[in-house]
């Protein structure tokens, strides 16, 4: 039950381009999303990673054309719906902004605790969704039972519980019933399990991947971890200092990855593979939205900068662009010396 | 068990409350008879009562038997109460302490009830609005409004008020339950009469309180709209009309429930110069007269239901709120640090 | 404008309480009703010439030591149609029950017999000054039916000792009627209450039920603010409300108001057992700082100041008309020598004679501390404080600390003034009555415990000598002379002597004199010009309706 | 009871009545959760235990009654032999005064956003510590101490950070603030409940080094709680340290770090194994959950026998009845686990397998191996 | 046990501090005053409505403390009886029934009403503060115990029991009037702190000053009491509207003993000389009015402001001892 995994993006459900995310603070004008450029692929996992404050949850809103008040949006993003005609996502109607979100497009928030009405009960989230969509209540709530079920929840307790009564694991699978109970092509998942223990978290992956599986969603999953998407994702998208640095097939970020800032990411995220004495932090802190570093903004943390690097912000591009997998770094080829891949190599050494 | 529990606290207090007063109205100088000698002294007999009488009244007029210990009549009067009988008026005389309230409960109680949900309702509205327009001249212009009335008393709204609706335009009567010469009873012309009579009185609650509750609910509005769930309902397409109403709306007012119910203690309070003010046949008016009068039975019955009500709302609020808002688990209880 | 849209039908007065709220025994005095045209008085009182006339009660024979008391004969209870006779029995009961009660009145007989059907006997204790009689009676109303006082009455026949009396007077305080039981006899009849107003009709067998032509006396619950009562026309008149300056500036075309020659004002209680004003030079010499002039303007229109405190007349000279009558009380002498109280370099003299010192501006005493009191004032009668801040402001110009200290009304009454508890206080003086007896009685009796005077004791200089030696005196002993004195020589001679012993020993200063005054709405109503006469009868509110000078228009 | 030990817990159980709502107080149903069940543990000096377990099994609650905050139920917890709680009711023969306990067991809470005041700067929160611990020092002198720390863990200028408040340091450097200041107390042992979990992976290993190395400058023990193996297994490896696997107030495992991690023995530790996602693409991971349930029971009705029975793959019929006893695997006594599977002799591995109950919906767990290992 | 100077040398800082300590004693207490002191003061004064809020405030404690030396006492006669406003310089805001300058009384009711209103403010948030932080704090059988005092106090109702109390009492001193005049209204307060304290407790940092051993007045006055503050102000604010409002209530039906002048006497007697019948009267009700609702005015204008003054980050942005440019805005 391997699913596809793709190298290049043939039939794009989302097309963004140049899109920039900027608000207004009183220290300056803050670029959280900095003209980004990405395709995701029509049933593909996309996952994008990156670390605290890097922009990731900007990059969510910005597909659902949500991103709260006071902050900016602009560039383009089209959206592919299976049938009918391509949607300008930044520029709605009225009616289209009903229509694709949540029947096209749906999102799973990082706290699903907090994504629920405290004093509603989850029944009624999902009776007032179908509602509101002007769907049929009964058969949606069929749906939802189904849906609840195959997350493994006792779906009867579940809809007549208020959100409080729900435990984290629980009221997070009960969003993504919510989010898909319209059957929305995509669904965007902002660290849906980050507030969760590992046993959960996995669990929820797993369930991710069949339900993806099983009705053919595109999914962005969105995270910090790493190591959660690495067996999830089908592309990864990493992302720094609010911009995509690397974009490629999974195995291939996983194991030659293509820029210092990833590299040094996987060195240094724990986990049970590499030997302990191995793992190094990152050196350096991430750069504040409003005084970005110019030239590649990794440079100030990257063992391989110089002069070029500190003036020109490296293009997110490839030698070999058929593979699908990018980079945004003047010496690409010099990064696997530099910055060795620990867990790679030990298994080499092996 | 929660209820039990609660039941017991409020009738602890509700002894305690009566312990309390029952000492302090017997510590209040003079008696019932230093009244009506007030009464003598001050019109100097102007009025067909000889100031001879004034040395005779001494011990004329008392309810209780002097003689007897402080705390057997605390126990006589307690068990009476508890027993629903608030004993004999001194001040009104051939009148029962409870026949007095009885009268003049209802005005009270529709009094307040009509000033305490129009303050609300003006409030939550006005407040809900200027949170959704936060920041803009609306807001800021209603928010030092509601500031602004906030700070204005009752009673000087109530006599501004008096001026301009009664005294100049002469829209509004100044004062009693109801016109004069008709008949009490259900008929569309008495209940028009008792709304038209308690428009002042109420007006000058209503437009001196909806500033507070319109602060607090705005605060709790703007919180609520930062939540994010109300994101998360935007993008589910959930309407607008909706999302301010039964997401931001009713979240925002939850909190205020019990406001509302501790409100009623302190309106009843206020009634006294309300009701004074507009010569209002209420419970404060009997109240203030029974401690002029030096009326314990009187003053202790009003004080009694008034604690009564305040308590019951109270509890009421405390047992209904877990109903009424899902997020609140009743109970409490950690151990001491 | 102006006064309760009607069909001229009803009058209607105001009323502070609820009406469910009256009992109907006019003895007990929580809440009675006891109303002036539900039921007569037995005499009129003219107070410009301090004559009487008979009206409910005519005065038979007066001779030696008895009194023969009759009941007019057409006058008859509200009982149906035409009623029951008013007879002896009745007014033998409200001459009993005053007894019971203790009023002054009962202290002028010893026996009381009923005389026939319609007559009582009563038999005086010694020679009793006529007039003082007569005014005894003067505010009594024929409100007893025996049918309800009868228990209370045969108890007290069978009564020897004090005690008895004490427990029947509790009991007749205590005990309240309901309204079914009780029949008036004057011209209204009540008719009905509730909440907001008590409504009498018209008595067709009342024997002035002719002199009225209109339907119904209502008594209708009003705010207490009386001002907005009165101008806002929410009744036809008011009986006498002392009302503040605006209100005669506002009042409409319409409304009209008459001054009663029904005098009252404000006085300043000394406590007798204080260090300070234990001594009566320091008594007079703070009265001569104080400015009574101002203090009746700071009162208002209706205020006169006292110009000779004496306790018995105010305005002294005449200037204003109503206490006029008062002259003949006092010799013309007494008048001119009274002393006026309105040199504040005499009260220096005689604060420095008793060893006061003043310093910068400031009076010590001899002890050294500084000369300074507190003036208490009954906090709700709002209308007193611009008098005794007056005084405060005159006492500290002077150089004496003074403070107005405001105390809530009961509380005041009971702790303070009747407990003789303050160092000076505030109170009214009245002189509604005929006979000067009744003035000193409130100085000499009554308020002495309040003012921990002692009346058998005191000091005055003598006659006509301000500044003369102090010898001692009694007032007391002088009123019980005033009692029996049988001709009005006597009677001047010994009112002179009291009066001069209050003016100089100054129990307490008599500030100002206040007249009441009366107001109709006359668009619906016709009543006697503000002008005449037929105002210097207390009461003309009752009165006007039984003698036909108001009409309904 | 060994003096040796900075901490020893000896059958430890703390109980919880839960909050209840309304309805079940009416029904008079009084509900206690066992956050802890009879656990005991020795935290030896310089030593480092990392606990492991899902949300709600009781880990919080454990750690905290190993620093003397959580009154246990029953059991006894002794600070170098001396008995805690009896230390503070002032029970019987007091050696170590509570005080002094108390200033020697110290915390590093999870979050780092709600650990230090926000209301106070840096300076001044670790200023705290100081002036308890060390009543003689000046103003100065603490500055001076506070600064050293603070450049000590890698923020400079420290001068400038001292002056901060909360809200101006990142979630790191908070965290790293929280670090310095229980070690300012200078403790015996400090509990570290999940201090690294709110933090972003790539700062969780520069975290945990600090925390390292600082433990041995300091030489103090560290209780690590997590719910993440790759975090436990780096901070209890790299010290050579022991690690617990707790399920619902039991210490299901115990044993050295590397023990446990290549030769799990409780089939819940594996769960764990299996849950912790590998960065190794070539790894298969796609096996099916090793569990038979995803929810964790209801801690206030825990299931009888083995509390792991309704969600193992390998129960039987006999781990509903009876309770398993800590054994030692291959007799080696420092790795414990409680498990029926350790006894080749018990009934367990005659009884029949557990079959899912209706409800359940998980697909059957393919069964790895069901022979007891010899 | 460990040692407390481990293996990091500091000599060479310390070297430099020693050098330094005057300028360091000097730079620290500028520090402070710039964080306590001035930070706030710039922070109120960027907010319109606590800067309005202190304005008014500031000008009512100037009438208070200097209005008595700038303006004579009221005393009858200063003019004319009842004269209308803006005529003379001598009684600028007209006079009263007794001539006495409206002005001269509502100057000279401010010191007593100013007296009442901190006596009274302070007792309510001091005792509702107390109360409520120490019961929520401690919990257990002092929690219970306070609680149900606060119980008792909250369910009595207020204004009548202020009228009981001041009957039995007589009291006539301003502090002791204002105090009485809060005397339940503290229990609302200390209700809802113990609730807010509640949760506050819970707070990992203030388990983690329990843990070091803090004794608990301090970790209530650290770590609690900044939390609450902006509340407690609020409510401060509160209790002196309410003294405001109760005292003049109280004056105007009579009950309130006592010697001084107070704005509920002048309204209360302008309203019983029927001032409010006519234009031309109803100045003399319309100033104390003013006055009245002037001062609640600014001091819910000031406590709506003031939440601003215990933001941490709002106060860090307006130190200057701090620097602001750290980038970590949650
Ligand atoms: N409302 C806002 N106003 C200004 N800046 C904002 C706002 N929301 C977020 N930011 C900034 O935008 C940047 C990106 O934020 P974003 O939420 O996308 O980060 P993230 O990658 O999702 O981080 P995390 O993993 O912590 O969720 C951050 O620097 C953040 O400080
Ligand atoms: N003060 C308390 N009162 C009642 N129940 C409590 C209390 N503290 C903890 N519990 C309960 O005890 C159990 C164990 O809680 P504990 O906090 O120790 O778990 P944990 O393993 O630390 O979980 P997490 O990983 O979520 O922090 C939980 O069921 C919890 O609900
Ligand atoms: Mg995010
Ligand atoms: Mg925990």
């Amino acid at each position: 039950m391997q699913r596809k995994r793709t190298k290049t993006v043939d039939d794009p459900i989302f097309e963004v381009r140049d899109t920039t995310v900027s608000f207004d603070m009183e220290r300056g004008e803050s670029k959280v999303l900095n003209e980004v450029n990405i395709d995701v692929d029509r049933g593909e996992v996309l996952g994008v990673v990156g670390e605290s404050g890097s922009g990731k949850s900007m990059f969510a809103s910005a597909l659902l054309d949500a991103v709260v008040d006071p902050g900016v949006l602009t560039g383009d993003i089209t959206f592919h719906p299976e049938s009918g005609e391509a949607i300008d996502l930044l520029n709605l109607s009225q009616e289209q902004v009903k229509q694709v979100r949540w029947e096209e497009i749906s999102m799973v928030f990082q706290g699903a605790m907090s994504s629920f009405n405290p004093t509603m009960s989850i029944g009624d989230h999902f009776r007032e969704t179908l509602a509101v969509h002007d769907y049929d209540v009964e058969e949606g709530m069929e749906r939802a039972e189904e849906l609840l079920a195959d997350l493994y929840l006792e779906s009867e307790q579940v809809l007549d519980s208020y959100p409080h009564e729900l435990s984290g694991g629980m009221s997070q699978r009960a969003l993504i019933a919510l989010s898909l109970v319209l059957e929305p092509e995509v669904l965007v998942m902002d660290e849906p399990t980050a507030a969760l223990d590992l046993l959960m978290q996995r669990s929820i992956i797993r369930l991710i991947r069949q339900i993806a599986d099983e009705r053919d969603l595109t999914i962005v999953f969105i995270t910090h971890d790493l190591p959660l998407v690495a067996n999830l994702a089908d592309r990864i998208a990493v992302l720094y200092a609010f911009e995509f640095v690397e974009v490629g097939p999974a195995y291939e970020v996983l194991t030659e990855a293509k820029h210092p800032y990833t590299r040094a990411l996987l060195n240094s995220t724990p986990n049970l593979e590499t030997p302990r004495e191995q793992m190094r932090p990152i050196e350096g802190a991430a750069p504040d939205p409003v005084s970005v570093p110019n030239g590649c903004s990794y440079h100030p943390r990257c063992p391989l900068a110089d002069a070029t690097c500190e003036r020109d912000d490296p293009p997110l591009e490839s030698d070999t662009p058929e593979d699908g997998h990018v980079a945004a770094c003047h010496y690409v080829e010099k990064v696997p010396e530099t910055v060795p891949l620990t867990l790679q190599e030990v298994k080499v050494n092996e | 068990m929660y209820i039990l529990k609660r039941l017991g606290q409020a009738f602890v207090t509700f002894v305690a409350v009566i312990t309390v007063t029952f000492g302090l109205i017997r510590a209040m100088p003079g008696g019932p008879a230093d009244y009506i000698r007030a009464r003598v002294m001050r019109n100097r007999g102007s009025e067909g009562v000889s100031m001879s009488e004034i040395n005779s009244l001494t011990e004329a007029y008392t309810n209780f038997d002097p003689s007897t210990p402080v705390y057997v009549q605390y126990f006589d009067y307690v068990t009476n109460i508890l027993q629903g009988n608030l004993g004999q008026s001194v001040s009104f005389a051939g009148q029962s302490v409870n026949s007095l309230i009885i009268k003049a409960a209802p005005w009270t109680i529709f009094l307040l009830t009509i000033a305490i949900l129009l303050t609300f309702a003006v409030g939550i509205v006005l407040g809900a609005v200027m949170a959704y327009r936060e920041g803009s001249r609306f807001d800021t212009g209603s928010t030092v409004l509601s500031m602004f009335v906030n700070s204005v008393p009752y009673y000087v709204a109530a006599l501004l008020l008096v001026y301009v609706f009664s005294i100049q335009l002469s829209i509004f009567p100044q004062s009693g339950n109801y016109a004069v010469g008709l008949e009490p009873g259900l008929t569309p012309i008495f209940i028009a009469d008792v709304f038209y009579h308690a428009a002042l009185p109420v007006a000058s609650l209503v437009l001196t309180g909806f500033g507070g509750v319109a602060i607090t609910m705005r605060g709790n509005s703007i919180q609520e709209i930062g939540e994010d769930y109300i994101r998360v309902a935007h993008l589910r397409g959930v309407p607008g009309r909706r999302i301010a109403v039964r997401y931001v709306g009713r979240n925002a007012l939850l909190p205020m429930y019990t406001n509302l119910m501790i409100s009623v203690g302190f309106m009843f309070g206020g009634s006294v110069i309300l009701e004074q003010i507009f010569a209002y046949p209420g419970l404060g008016n009997y109240l203030l007269q029974g401690i002029h009068a030096r009326d314990y039975p009187l003053m202790m019955g009003i004080f009694i239901v008034i604690t009564a009500a305040v308590l019951i709302c109270i509890l009421i609020a405390d047992l209904t709120y877990g109903l009424i808002d899902p997020r609140v688990s009743a109970g409490e209880g950690k151990e001491a640090y | 404008l102006g006064g309760v849209e009607g069909d001229g039908e009803t009058f209607v007065e105001p009323i502070t309480v609820d009406p469910t709220n009256y009992q109907f025994n006019h003895l007990n005095l929580q809440h009675p009703f006891s109303h002036a045209m539900q039921s007569d008085q037995l005499q009129r009182y003219f107070i410009n010439d301090g004559t009487f006339e008979s009206y409910a009660v005519n005065i038979e024979e007066f001779e030696g030591d008895t009194a023969v008391l009759k009941v007019r004969d057409d006058l008859t209870w509200h009982n149906g149609d035409p009623g029951d006779p008013v007879n002896a029995d009745d007014l033998y009961t409200k001459l009993v029950t005053d007894a019971i009660i203790g009023d002054t009145m009962s202290t002028l007989w010893t026996d009381i017999q009923r005389d026939g059907d319609k007559s009582v006997e009563l038999t005086l204790d010694g020679t009793i000054n006529k007039n003082l009689f007569r005014d005894g009676l003067n505010y009594y109303w024929l409100e007893t039916p025996f049918r309800l006082y009868k228990d209370y009455v045969e108890r007290w026949e069978d009564a020897t000792t004090d005690d008895e009396i004490a427990d029947i007077r509790n009991d007749l305080r205590n005990d309240s009627f309901d309204e079914e039981k009780v029949k008036g006899n004057g011209p209204f009849q009540f008719e009905e209450r509730d909440n907001r107003h008590l409504k009498m009709s018209l008595y067709e067998h009342h024997p002035d039920a002719d002199n009225i032509n209109w339907k119904n006396w209502e008594l209708r619950k009003v705010s207490t603010d009386t001002a907005s009562v009165l101008l806002g026309g929410e009744v036809d008149g008011i009986r006498n409300y002392s009302a503040p300056e605006t209100v005669f500036e506002q009042a409409p075309d319409d409304l009209l108001n008459a001054q009663l020659p029904a005098l009252w004002g404000h006085s300043l209680p000394f406590n007798h057992e204080d260090d300070d004003f234990s001594n009566i030079r320091v008594r007079q010499a703070v009265s001569e700082f104080i400015d009574r002039q101002a203090c009746a303007d700071n009162y208002g229109r209706l205020g006169q100041p006292v110009e000779a405190p004496s306790g018995l007349v105010g305005n002294i000279d005449g200037q204003n008309e109503p206490s006029n009558r008062w002259e003949n009380k006092v010799s013309d002498e007494m008048a001119e020598q009274l002393y006026r109280y309105d040199d504040p370099e005499r009260g220096r003299e005689l604060l420095r004679g008793e060893g006061y010192q003043k310093d910068d501006d400031t009076w010590y005493r001899p002890n050294g501390d500084p000369f300074e009191m507190t003036i208490k004032v009954p906090a709700g009668l709002t209308d007193w404080h611009p008098v005794y801040q007056t005084i405060v402001d005159n006492l500290e110009n002077e150089g004496i600390g003074a403070e107005l200290q405001r105390i809530e009304e009961s509380t005041y009454w009971a702790d303070h003034y009747t407990a003789g508890n303050y160092k000076v206080a505030s109170t009214g003086w009245t002189l509604q009555r005929s006979s000067p007896y009744y003035v000193f009685d409130m100085y000499y009796n009554i308020d002495t415990e309040f003012m921990n005077l002692d009346p058998e004791n005191l000091e005055a200089p003598p006659m006509g000598e301000p500044d003369g030696e102090l010898q001692s005196v009694d007032p007391r002993g002088l009123m019980e002379e005033l009692l029996v004195a049988q001709d009005e020589e006597e009677a001047t001679a010994i009112t002179d002597e009291l009066a001069w012993i209050t003016n100089q020993t100054v129990p307490m200063l008599q500030l100002n004199e206040i007249n009441d005054p009366v107001w109709f709405y006359t668009d619906d109503w016709e009543v006697p010009d503000p002008d005449s006469e037929k105002y210097q009868s207390k009461w003309p509110l009752w009165w006007f309706p039984r003698n036909g000078d108001m009409q309904a228009k | 009871m060994s003096e040796d030990h900075v901490v020893s817990l000896q059958d430890v159980e703390v109980h919880f009545e839960s909050e209840q709502s309304l309805l079940s107080q009416l029904r008079g149903e009084t509900e206690i959760v066992k956050a802890v069940d009879g656990i005991s543990l020795d935290i030896p000096e310089n030593d480092v235990v990392a606990l492991v377990g899902e949300s709600g099994c009781g880990k919080s609650t454990l750690g905290k009654t190993a620093i003397g905050v959580q009154r246990p139920t029953s059991g006894s917890v002794t600070y170098r032999g001396q008995d805690i709680w009896k230390a503070k009711d002032k029970d019987g023969n007091v050696e170590i005064p509570h005080d002094e306990i108390r200033q020697s067991l110290q915390i590093i809470p999870q979050d780092p956003g709600a650990s230090l005041n926000p209301n106070k700067t840096v300076q001044h929160s670790l200023a705290a510590p100081l002036k308890l611990r060390h009543p003689e020092m000046d103003s100065f002198e603490r500055r001076e101490r506070i600064n050293e720390m603070i450049s000590r863990v890698g923020m400079s200028p420290p001068e400038d950070y001292a002056k901060r408040f909360p809200h101006q340091l990142s979630g790191g450097e908070k965290q790293r603030v929280a670090l310095i200041r229980a070690l300012l107390m200078n403790p015996d042992l400090i509990l570290a409940d999940e201090a690294v979990s709110a933090l972003d992976v790539s700062l969780r290993i520069d975290m945990m080094d600090l925390m390292l190395e600082l433990q041995e400058e300091f030489n103090t023990s560290f209780l690590f709680i997590s719910h993440n193996l790759s975090n436990a297994s780096y901070v209890a490896g790299k010290s050579d340290g022991r690690i617990g696997i707790m399920y619902l107030g039991e210490l299901v495992e115990l044993g050295p770090i590397d023990e446990v991690l290549e030769n799990p023995k409780h089939p819940y530790t594996k769960a764990l194994v299996w849950a912790t996602p590998n960065l190794d693409p070539d790894i298969d991971d796609e096996t099916e959950s090793p569990l038979r349930k995803i929810d964790v029971p209801d801690p206030r009705n825990p299931p009888s026998g083995c509390r792991f029975h309704t969600r193992c793959p390998k129960a039987r019929e006999a781990c509903k009845g009876n309770t398993p006893e800590a054994v030692a695997v291959d007799g080696d006594e420092d790795h414990t686990v409680t498990c029926f599977r350790e006894i080749d002799d018990h009934e367990y591995w005659d009884s029949p397998k557990l079959e899912d109950e209706p409800s359940g919906t998980e697909s059957e767990p393919t069964a790895l191996e069901d022979e007891p290992v010899q | 046990m460990a040692e407390t100077n481990s293996t990091f040398d500091a000599t060479d800082d310390r070297d430099s501090t020693s050098d330094g300590s005057a300028a360091t004693r000097s730079e620290l207490y500028k520090e402070w005053l710039d964080v306590a002191v001035l930070a706030p003061l710039r922070i109120a004064w960027n907010d319109w409505r606590t800067k309005t809020g202190s304005l008014i405030i500031l000008f009512y404690v100037l009438m208070g403390t200097v209005g008595p030396y700038l303006v004579p006492a009221p005393t009858q006669g200063q003019g004319p009886q009842l004269a209308g406003p803006f005529q003379s310089m001598s009684y600028p805001l007209g006079t009263n029934k007794i001539g006495a300058s409206l002005l001269s009384e509502i100057v000279y009711s401010t010191p007593p009403v100013l007296k009442m209103i901190l006596a009274g403010a302070v007792f309510s948030t001091v005792v509702a503060t107390i109360v409520g932080t120490v019961s929520g704090y401690k919990g257990g059988i002092i929690d219970s115990v306070l609680t149900t005092l606060s119980d008792i106090a909250m369910t009595i109702p207020g204004l009548p029991l202020i009228i009981l109390l001041i009957a039995v009492f007589e009291p006539e001193s301003p502090y002791l009037i204002g105090i009485f005049l809060v005397i339940n209204s503290w229990a609302g307060l200390a209700r809802s702190i113990r609730s807010q304290v509640l949760s506050i407790r819970d707070h990992s940092y203030v388990e983690v000053s329990r843990i070091m051993g803090a004794s608990t007045p301090k970790i209530i006055v650290d770590d609690v009491l900044p939390n609450i503050m902006p509340y407690v102000l609020i409510n401060f604010v509160n209790s002196a509207r309410g003294v405001i409002f109760g005292s003049v209530a109280l004056f105007y039906l009579g009950f309130l003993s006592g010697f001084s002048n107070n704005w509920g006497i002048t309204l209360n007697e302008a309203f019983t000389n029927a001032a409010i019948y006519s234009l031309d009267g109803i100045y003399w009700l319309v100033f104390p009015m003013i006055a009245i609702v002037g001062l609640s005015f600014g001091l819910v204008l000031f406590a709506q402001g003031t939440e601003k003054l215990f933001n941490p980050r709002i106060r860090a942005r307006h130190a200057e001892a701090v620097d602001d440019t750290a980038p970590y805005e949650e």
